[in-house]
């Protein structure tokens, strides 16, 4: 916290602006991942901009009611908001935001205010098939979840601290990614980000075919547009979060300082988040999709055993 | 007399079998009755039977060997050490009374039993239960 | 006339001899003059209590001759608490049976009173009583009363009821004239000081079978637990007044017995171990057997052995403390038991019908007596503030000093059965499906008053329970105090 | 039969214990003591029954004096019998109706023959005048209010079972009944109120073996024995013909 | 004397509200509602102060300490606030009287049980407020009370007797039952060969608070007792258990190590965590939202065990902080179920649905307890949780627990969107058109609760002080605690302050935007017109997804559902009716074997004479 102000706003409004044009280009390359996979040429990478475009470019004179209204309000402040919690680079390379005011346990309750907010406006649309959606994404939630608490709980204790920049500090200090100092808690965490991306085979949640996109099918014109926004944001969170959990991080302002450390430490992050971004997008074209409880039963399998393996291993470390 | 007295004094164990005995065994019978008969005027004799048998339990234990009945008739007026102890039979006074009371008040009840329910067996007595 | 104890039993004798007399004179005498005697009780007690507790025991010598040789009559604050209670109990019984079978004319009445009075004279005799003899007499004049009183009621199955009772009853007379007699063969004695005093030298055989005797059958009376075949009953047969006097007055009584044999008469020691034992088992299998019970007064009859035996427990562990308990506890359950069986036949008088079923929703109809019923069903339970919860406590708190921790814990999970019986009827009487017939019989207000006055006791004891806990901390001391007893009795100045 | 055999071991088991308990004291074995300085309550009653009651049956002074009040409850215990008994067996109008028109068992009426009801006439007033002696001398000789009371009552059933038609008056029954009971109750008030202890004696006592000695002791077993032969006349009475009583 | 005062005006009302009902009754209500804010006001205006007297020999020792009134809040605030409430919902009730005398005695219990300081008064007044919350438990249940109220009574019989029993062995050991005599003497210790003492009453406790085994009474009282006693019943009630847990475990805790602890941590804390998860998972499939809410009490207080079962600092103040939100978001929430079921006639999800536009305050007021009942960031029940979590990780390092937990927690998002997806979500009935919203009356109690979580979300403080304060006052670590900033032992910092300005800033910038674009040419919709389902329903089809909501997470869970502690209850329970039915036959009906047993007994004691006597 500097004290000013405007300097805040200023970081606020770019970090904001960095994690949308990111999320979005994200989002453009994995449609053109899947089509290149499946031997089609697929649209541009910035084909999700236009797509923005002209969903806010549109007038929406329909609405269901108040949480409906809202609905994509609170997905967006919920990705913001975490979004301003989350370092972005090591040390003073970007604004630090909120970064010191909330914890790791904050930062997993928050994230799924968003889904809830979008579940509750989805409800009151009366949709049956929104509703089948929500009841089966808060399943899969109880899912991942939980392997990935047991990763968080799994380095929390093993450094002492429940605090994401003091995570990042031992990293930049030693140069040891913490995926190398407990890899179990890294695997688990990994798990979990494939569900927490709802691609396949996670994506029963929003199933195209037989649900007419769940939860999303109510929303259209400038209400999709904030979804869109708002989860092209959270794609960025989350991926900033495990690369600053795990991966050490972005930027090394101990070496390079000003515009090129921040250039220098953007790039790495992206280089970063999008070899992790891949993860997910690979393995959901060549995955089929679970059923729900085939999802949840899955996350309650291996990743819960990582997870535990990680406690352990952060119990006897060292 | 001092005949007499002699084989009292020589047999009193064997009358002390025949007179507790017999009390007991009455007591016994009377209870056996309660327990096995069937018929309710068998039972309320069976429980006449054991008060005759604790009665005469009674009676026995106030006797005294050689002595007399506790009346002071003419001529035995100072005679008191030589009775047998009184207490007992006058408690056996009013133990035979009360008995009666109760045999009279079981045998109302007898009457009632049978005129209610058309029998006198105590095993179908049992409307009552549980 | 100086007021002394013998008025107690010869008032209310008299009074039974004078009553035909009377009746013939007028209808309703047989009514209105048990009446004016527990009045009149009610107030010697009340004289002598407070006599009893300024200036000590009073032993009332009967025929002149002093207590060794003659019969005698002991008032000693324990005796007098009781008596308190009895003539009181009794008092308000008649109370509410004032209008009881009214449509009944003449005799019948006539002998329902005069055992119903004379069972209360007879419970009046065996507490007050310093002869043993003389208590059996006492026993079985209640004894007597209650089975004819059992059997009273020709449409049911009163007379069956009654020979159970007549059978044990019996039985239980026989063993304690064996009693009796073994303890007259070896002590001479007949009065209880001296029998008391005596006792330390009788061969141990001899004593022991006697106790056994004695217990066995003041055990029947009191509704032990293998011997209380007959109260069930008995309990449900008799007429409701009777089966409220039945807890109210014969079951103090008892219990009273057993308490004078077992302290004064042996050791406590001696009894200890044998009164808490069967104090447990016979509240275990009543409160056992009361929870399957579809039948409402045979569910309070279960109930009222369960009660007598806690005050056998608390008799059984005999510290000042427990025995405090047990005096409260008796008191207690004269209060609640007999209001419990008192709103109780109003439900079943009102509905034709003895089952729990029929209780559905009567608190519409009798929403008063509902109200009652319910007060008494918490307070027998325990629940404070009501006076139930202090005497439970009372005999809690001494098994707990002496750390009995598996009996309490039993007389505890019994108490959970018993709750768990008393309110689901109280659940039944407000909650269940109502049927909206109008109340037939509204009580009277005699009976109203009586029913009132017990649930105002139940109240105020359980909120001011130090109104009498003076006098019954004075009297649990004395039943203790075996040495007082005899030389108050024996040496009379 | 296993039944039968166990309730006989059961039996015998107690017999045994309880004639064992009785061994310990032995029949015939002088427990009383020393008469004149009486340790015992036996002692104590042979002693006053003739030097203090001057009563010349010491029984009889033990039961009306010494213990007169087991003995009034003894009176009260047939008293509530004979109520007990009454309730029991009293029938309402309806039940005694169907009984006529024989719905119910009725007792079986045999006419008894003439030499019994010409012996039977004979012997009544000489039974009832044996009672009466019986308890008015119950002081002096064996018996007493309570036997002879018995006797009278024997005379009555002996009227009963003679005659189906012969009736008392129920009247007077109760009245001497209520009066006779009443009277104990007095006499052991006026105990109370002359020397301050119920039911005691007065200290005039005659000369033993009078007929008019003991004090109170005869009038009260007179009462007793016009009580007890009142009330066992009334109970058979009421088992005889179980109906409803005048009075209702 | 204040503590006098209060006691005073509850019973004086709850005589008042019986007889006033005879009288008219319309003013019932009123004037118990006078008796609740009065009692309320004297506790707030007059000092508490100390009181003692001796009944039978006993001392009673009542004080309002600050442990005391922070209970005596939890209580007093929200019974005022339900008995608000309850003059609309209860109008037109059958037995005014008997419901408001019952409800006032039964807050004088739970006041009573606050303020006491010594066992003996403890335990009078606890079973005050179980016989009379007993009586109200069974008002509704025409048909249940054979099973569902015996059930919450034998349950809490068999506390309070385990609490009893505690309490005379320890008067027979230390002859004392003040609380302070207690601790010093060390008698809740497991450690002071009277282990059985602390145990007992934590089973008292235990019940009360529906740990585990002992739970079941809960789910099957809470949602047949009428909803505006519910509310006191789950929010305030319940937490008296966890006033006695601390009381008694406050020994252990400043003893801060050694075995005892563990064990506490190990057993309580467990005992909790599984408390929480079962219970959970067992809201999660209700169909009916009282139902759900009364699995959800019983998991929400599984937390606050286990957060006392830390004994820590952070720990202790989730324990207090939770135990206070949670009366204001659960009494909130059974209020709204109350509204619902006054206005639509039942709670149940399969038959009610859509209710969003006829009652939209309800449903504010629902969707802020929710969200802070699953402890979603900016709103008050997220502190509860952190605190916990933090408490768990960093000072008692139970890693394998705060999983459970945190399973539980993301669990408890599905029943919480299942609650208002359920009631008002969904598709709209055409017999739900003429549905209206509840009285203000009833409003304002549900609102101000809610406002309890929107103010502790930013400034938690206002909680903390009067708990820390409330915990030294037994000797127990509280430290400093900030306005609105969390810190665990580590130093980590979480300022909810910031996160919740953030939120709400950011939330109504938003809110603007999409609100105002393209606003003039909005049409609402109603539910049936959905888009992309192809068809429009006709009005009278409800294509309401509501049955079987979370097939495939109970199709995840399997094997966890077919086992039922409430089953295995029930067979005990009908086990014993067997025994108890076979017993009775004793009693044979037969005169001869009744003789027999006299023969037998009597035998038996002359056979064994010399060891019996």
């Amino acid at each position: 916290m500097t004290g000013n102000w405007l300097i805040e706003l200023t970081g606020i409004v770019l970090t904001a602006l960095l994690a949308f044009t990111v999320g979005m280009f994200y989002g453009g390359l994995r449609r053109k991942v899947i089509a290149r996979a499946q031997n089609r040429v697929g649209p541009p990478v910035y084909q999700n901009f236009l797509d923005l475009l002209k969903l806010q470019g549109k007038t929406t004179n329909v609405t269901h009611g108040l949480m409906t209204h809202l609905a994509p309000v609170w997905v967006l402040v919920a990705a913001i908001t975490a979004l301003l919690f989350i370092p972005v680079l090591h040390g003073g390379l970007w604004f630090p935001n909120f970064t010191f005011k909330g914890d790791l346990i904050f930062l997993l309750y928050l994230m799924v205010m968003g889904s809830l907010g979008m579940a509750l406006g989805v409800g009151e649309t009366g949709n049956p098939n929104g509703a089948i959606g929500v009841s089966r994404g808060l399943s899969l939630i109880t899912g991942y979840e939980i392997p990935f608490v047991l990763s968080l709980v799994a380095i929390m204790i093993q450094f002492h601290t429940t605090s994401l920049t003091d995570l990042m500090h031992y990293q930049q200090a030693t140069g040891h990614w913490i995926a190398r100092e407990n890899p179990f808690a890294f695997l688990a965490a990994l798990f979990s980000v494939l569900g927490m991306f709802h691609y396949s085979p996670f994506d029963i949640i929003g199933a195209p075919a037989e649900l007419a996109s769940g939860p999303m099918s109510e929303f259209g014109g400038k209400y999709l547009g904030s979804l869109m926004t708002g989860g092209s944001i959270f794609a960025f969170v989350k991926l900033v979060l495990i690369t600053d959990l795990f991966l050490g991080g972005a930027g090394h302002p101990d070496a390079y300082t000003g515009a090129a450390g921040v250039l220098l430490g953007l790039v790495e992050l992206v280089i970063k988040t999008f070899l992790l971004y891949m993860i997910p997008v690979s393995i959901g074209i060549v995955m089929p999709r679970f059923r729900t409880e085939q999802a949840v039963r899955f996350f309650w399998r291996w990743p819960l055993l990582f997870g535990a393996l990680g406690i352990i291993w952060a119990v006897f470390w060292k | 007399m001092s005949n007499y007295q002699e084989i009292i004094s020589q047999y009193r164990p064997l009358l002390e079998i025949i007179v507790y005995g017999s009390a007991v065994a009455l007591i016994l019978i009377g209870l056996y009755a309660v327990l096995v008969k069937k018929h309710l005027v068998k039972l309320v004799i069976g429980l006449s039977l054991i008060d005759s048998g604790v009665n005469l339990l009674f009676v026995g234990v106030g006797y005294v060997t050689n002595h007399t009945a506790p009346i002071f008739s003419p001529g035995f007026e100072t005679a008191a050490d030589k009775m047998v102890d009184p207490v007992p039979q006058a408690l056996v006074l009013t133990a035979i009374v009360i008995g009666f009371a109760v045999t009279a008040l079981a045998l109302s009840l007898v009457i009632r039993l049978y005129r209610h329910h058309k029998t006198a067996n105590v095993e179908q007595l049992n409307r009552l239960r549980w | 006339m100086v007021v002394s104890p013998v008025h107690l039993i010869a008032a209310p004798l008299a009074a039974a001899f004078l009553i035909p007399l009377l009746n013939k004179l007028y209808r309703d005498a047989a009514r209105v003059v048990p009446g004016v005697v527990f009045l009149y009780n009610l107030s010697v007690s009340w004289i002598l209590v407070n006599r009893v507790f300024r200036s000590g025991p009073i032993v009332e010598v009967i025929a002149g001759w002093k207590p060794p040789f003659g019969i005698n009559l002991v008032m000693t604050p324990f005796s007098a608490v009781l008596v308190m209670l009895v003539s009181f109990m009794a008092f308000v019984i008649w109370l509410y049976g004032f209008r009881f079978k009214r449509s009944l004319k003449g005799g019948v009445v006539m002998y329902y009173e005069i055992l119903q009075m004379m069972m209360a004279a007879g419970s009046l005799g065996i507490i007050l009583t310093g002869d043993l003899f003389n208590m059996f007499v006492f026993v079985e004049i209640t004894g007597i009363t209650a089975i004819a009183l059992t059997a009273f009621y020709r449409d049911r199955d009163g007379a069956e009821a009654g020979f159970k009772y007549m059978l044990l009853g019996s039985m239980a007379s026989v063993f304690l004239l064996l009693g009796i007699l073994l303890i007259y063969t070896q002590t001479g004695s007949l009065n209880m000081a001296q029998i008391a005093e005596r006792m330390p030298a009788v061969a141990t055989g001899v004593k022991v079978t006697a106790l056994i005797f004695l217990l066995i059958s003041l055990g029947t009376e009191a509704e032990m637990f293998p011997l209380n075949g007959w109260a069930p009953d008995a309990y449900s047969q008799a007429p409701s007044p009777t089966s409220a006097a039945f807890a109210a007055v014969l079951g103090v009584a008892a219990i009273y017995a057993l308490a004078r044999v077992g302290f004064t008469l042996y050791d406590h020691g001696t009894v200890s171990g044998f009164l808490i034992a069967m104090g447990f088992l016979t509240m275990l299998f009543a409160e056992m057997a009361a929870i399957t019970q579809t039948n409402l007064k045979r569910m309070l009859a279960y109930s009222s052995m369960g009660q007598m035996g806690l005050a056998m427990i608390a008799f059984g562990i005999g510290s000042e403390a427990a025995l405090f308990g047990a005096l409260f506890l008796i008191i207690n359950h004269a209060i609640i038991k007999s209001l419990l069986f008192m709103t109780g036949s109003y439900f079943i008088y009102n509905l034709n019908d003895k089952r729990l079923r029929a209780l559905n929703g009567i608190h519409k109809r009798l929403p008063y007596v509902s109200f009652l019923f319910a007060l008494g069903a918490l307070a027998i339970v325990g629940f404070p503030p009501f006076s139930g919860f202090w005497s439970k406590f009372y005999i809690l708190t001494a098994a707990g000093a002496k750390q009995m921790m598996p009996l309490i814990i039993g007389i505890l999970a019994v108490t959970v059965i018993e709750m768990t019986y008393y309110l689901r009827v109280i659940g039944r009487i407000y909650f269940a499906k109502e049927e909206s017939e109008p109340a037939s019989h509204k009580p009277s207000i005699q009976a109203l008053v009586a029913m009132t006055s017990l649930a105002v006791l139940i109240i105020v004891l359980g909120l001011y329970p130090d109104l009498i806990a003076g006098f019954l901390h004075r009297a649990s001391m004395f039943l203790l105090d075996k040495q007082t007893y005899i030389q108050t009795v024996l040496h009379l100045s | 039969m296993i039944k039968r055999s166990f309730v006989v071991f059961l039996l015998l088991v107690l017999g045994v214990a309880v004639y064992e308990a009785f061994r310990q004291a032995p029949f015939g074995q002088n427990r009383i003591g020393d008469v004149e300085n009486p340790q015992s309550v036996s002692a104590f009653y042979l002693k006053h029954s003739p030097e203090t009651l001057h009563t010349a049956n010491s029984v009889t002074a033990i039961v009306v004096n010494f213990r007169g009040f087991d003995t009034l409850g003894e009176v009260t215990v047939l008293f509530l019998a004979a109520t007990g008994l009454a309730s029991i067996l009293y029938r309402r109008k309806e039940e005694e109706e169907a009984a006529e028109k024989g719905h119910l068992p009725q007792r079986i009426q045999l006419p008894s023959s003439v030499l019994v009801r010409t012996g039977a006439k004979i012997l009544f007033p000489l039974i009832l005048m044996l009672g009466i002696y019986v308890f008015v001398h119950g002081h002096l000789t064996p018996g007493g209010g309570f036997q002879g009371g018995a006797i009278i009552a024997t005379g009555f059933l002996l009227m009963f079972i003679t005659y189906k038609r012969f009736n008392v008056n129920h009247n007077v029954l109760i009245w001497l009944e209520s009066l006779s009971g009443l009277a104990f109750v007095l006499t052991g008030v006026y105990g109370l109120i002359s020397y301050g202890s119920f039911l005691q004696n007065t200290g005039w006592t005659g000369r033993l073996n009078d007929l008019i000695s003991g004090g109170l002791i005869p009038l009260i077993y007179i009462f007793i024995g016009i009580k007890v032969g009142t009330e066992l006349t009334n109970v058979l009475d009421t088992l005889l013909h179980t109906k409803p009583r005048r009075n209702e | 004397m204040g503590i006098i005062y209060v006691l005073g005006i509850l019973i004086i009302g709850a005589l008042a509200a019986f007889f006033v009902d005879d009288l008219n009754r319309k003013w019932t209500g009123p004037v118990a509602m006078l008796a609740g804010f009065g009692a309320a006001a004297a506790f707030a205006f007059l000092p508490g102060g100390i009181v003692r007297w001796r009944i039978l020999g006993f001392s009673m020792h009542w004080e309002t300490d600050a442990l005391a009134g922070f209970f005596a809040w939890i209580v007093l605030g929200l019974s005022a606030l339900a008995l608000m409430y309850s003059v609309k919902y209860m109008e037109g009730k059958a037995r005014q009287g008997y419901f408001y005398a019952s409800f006032l005695t039964s807050v004088a219990g739970m006041f009573g049980v606050a303020v006491s300081k010594d066992l003996l008064s403890f335990f009078i007044f606890w079973e005050i407020m179980t016989w009379t919350s007993f009586l109200l438990a069974i008002y509704n249940a025409y048909y249940g009370v054979e099973t569902k109220g015996i059930k919450y009574i034998i349950f809490s019989a068999i506390g309070a007797y385990a609490m009893l029993t505690a309490i005379v062995l320890a008067l027979g050991q230390y002859h004392s039952l003040e609380f302070s005599d207690l601790m010093a003497a060390g008698a809740f210790r497991f450690s002071s060969g009277n282990w059985y003492i602390p145990v007992l009453l934590l089973l008292g406790f235990a019940v009360k608070a529906a740990v585990l085994p002992l739970h079941v009474w809960a789910p099957a009282v809470y949602p047949k007792t009428p909803m505006s006693f519910t509310a006191v019943f789950s929010g305030a009630m319940s937490k008296m258990g966890i006033l006695g847990m601390l009381l008694i475990l406050t020994g252990i805790f400043r003893s801060a190590t050694g075995w005892e602890l563990t064990l506490v941590r190990w057993v309580l804390g467990w005992l909790g965590g599984l408390t929480a998860a079962w219970a959970t998972l067992q809201a999660i499939r209700q169909n009916d939202a009282k139902d759900l809410l009364a699995w959800s009490s019983v998991a929400q207080l599984g937390y606050i065990v286990t957060a006392v079962s830390t004994g820590t600092r952070l720990g202790l103040m989730a324990a207090l902080y939770l135990a206070l939100l949670h009366a204001a978001f659960k009494g909130s929430l059974f209020m709204v179920a109350g509204a619902v079921e006054k206005q639509a006639g039942t709670t149940d999800f399969r038959r009610i649905s859509g209710l969003i536009k006829r009652m939209p305050w309800t449903f504010l007021t629902a969707l802020i307890a929710i969200i802070s009942l699953a402890g979603i960031p900016p709103l008050g029940g997220f502190v509860g949780k952190w605190l916990l979590y933090e408490s768990l990780i960093s000072e008692t390092h139970a890693y394998f627990l705060v999983i459970l937990i945190f399973f539980a927690s993301t669990s408890a998002f599905l029943y919480s969107y299942r609650f208002l997806f359920g009631l008002f979500l969904g598709q709209e009935e055409e017999e739900a058109k003429q549905i209206t919203e509840v009285s203000w009356w009833m409003l304002i109690p549900m609102l101000a609760l809610s406002a309890v979580s929107v103010v502790t979300g930013m400034y938690p403080g206002l909680i903390f002080r009067p708990a820390a304060r409330a915990l030294e006052s037994i000797g127990l670590p509280a430290g400093q605690w900030d306005m609105s900033i969390l810190s665990n032992v580590w130093g980590n910092q979480t300022d909810v302050f910031t996160v919740g300005s953030t939120v709400g800033i950011l939330f109504v910038l938003w809110a603007l935007f999409i609100t105002f674009k393209g606003k003039k040419n909005t049409r609402w919709l109603t539910t049936k017109e959905i888009s992309t389902s192809g068809e429009i329903p006709a009005p009278e089809d409800n294509c309401t997804f509501q049955r079987g909501f979370f097939q495939p997470f109970e199709r995840a869970v399997g094997r966890l559902y077919r086992s039922s502690m409430d089953q295995l209850w029930e067979d005990i329970g009908a086990a014993l009716e067997a025994f108890f039915g076979f017993i009775r036959k004793i009693y044979t009906g037969n005169a001869q074997t009744y003789a027999m047993y006299v023969i037998i007994f009597v035998v038996l004691l002359i056979l064994f004479r010399n060891y019996i006597f």
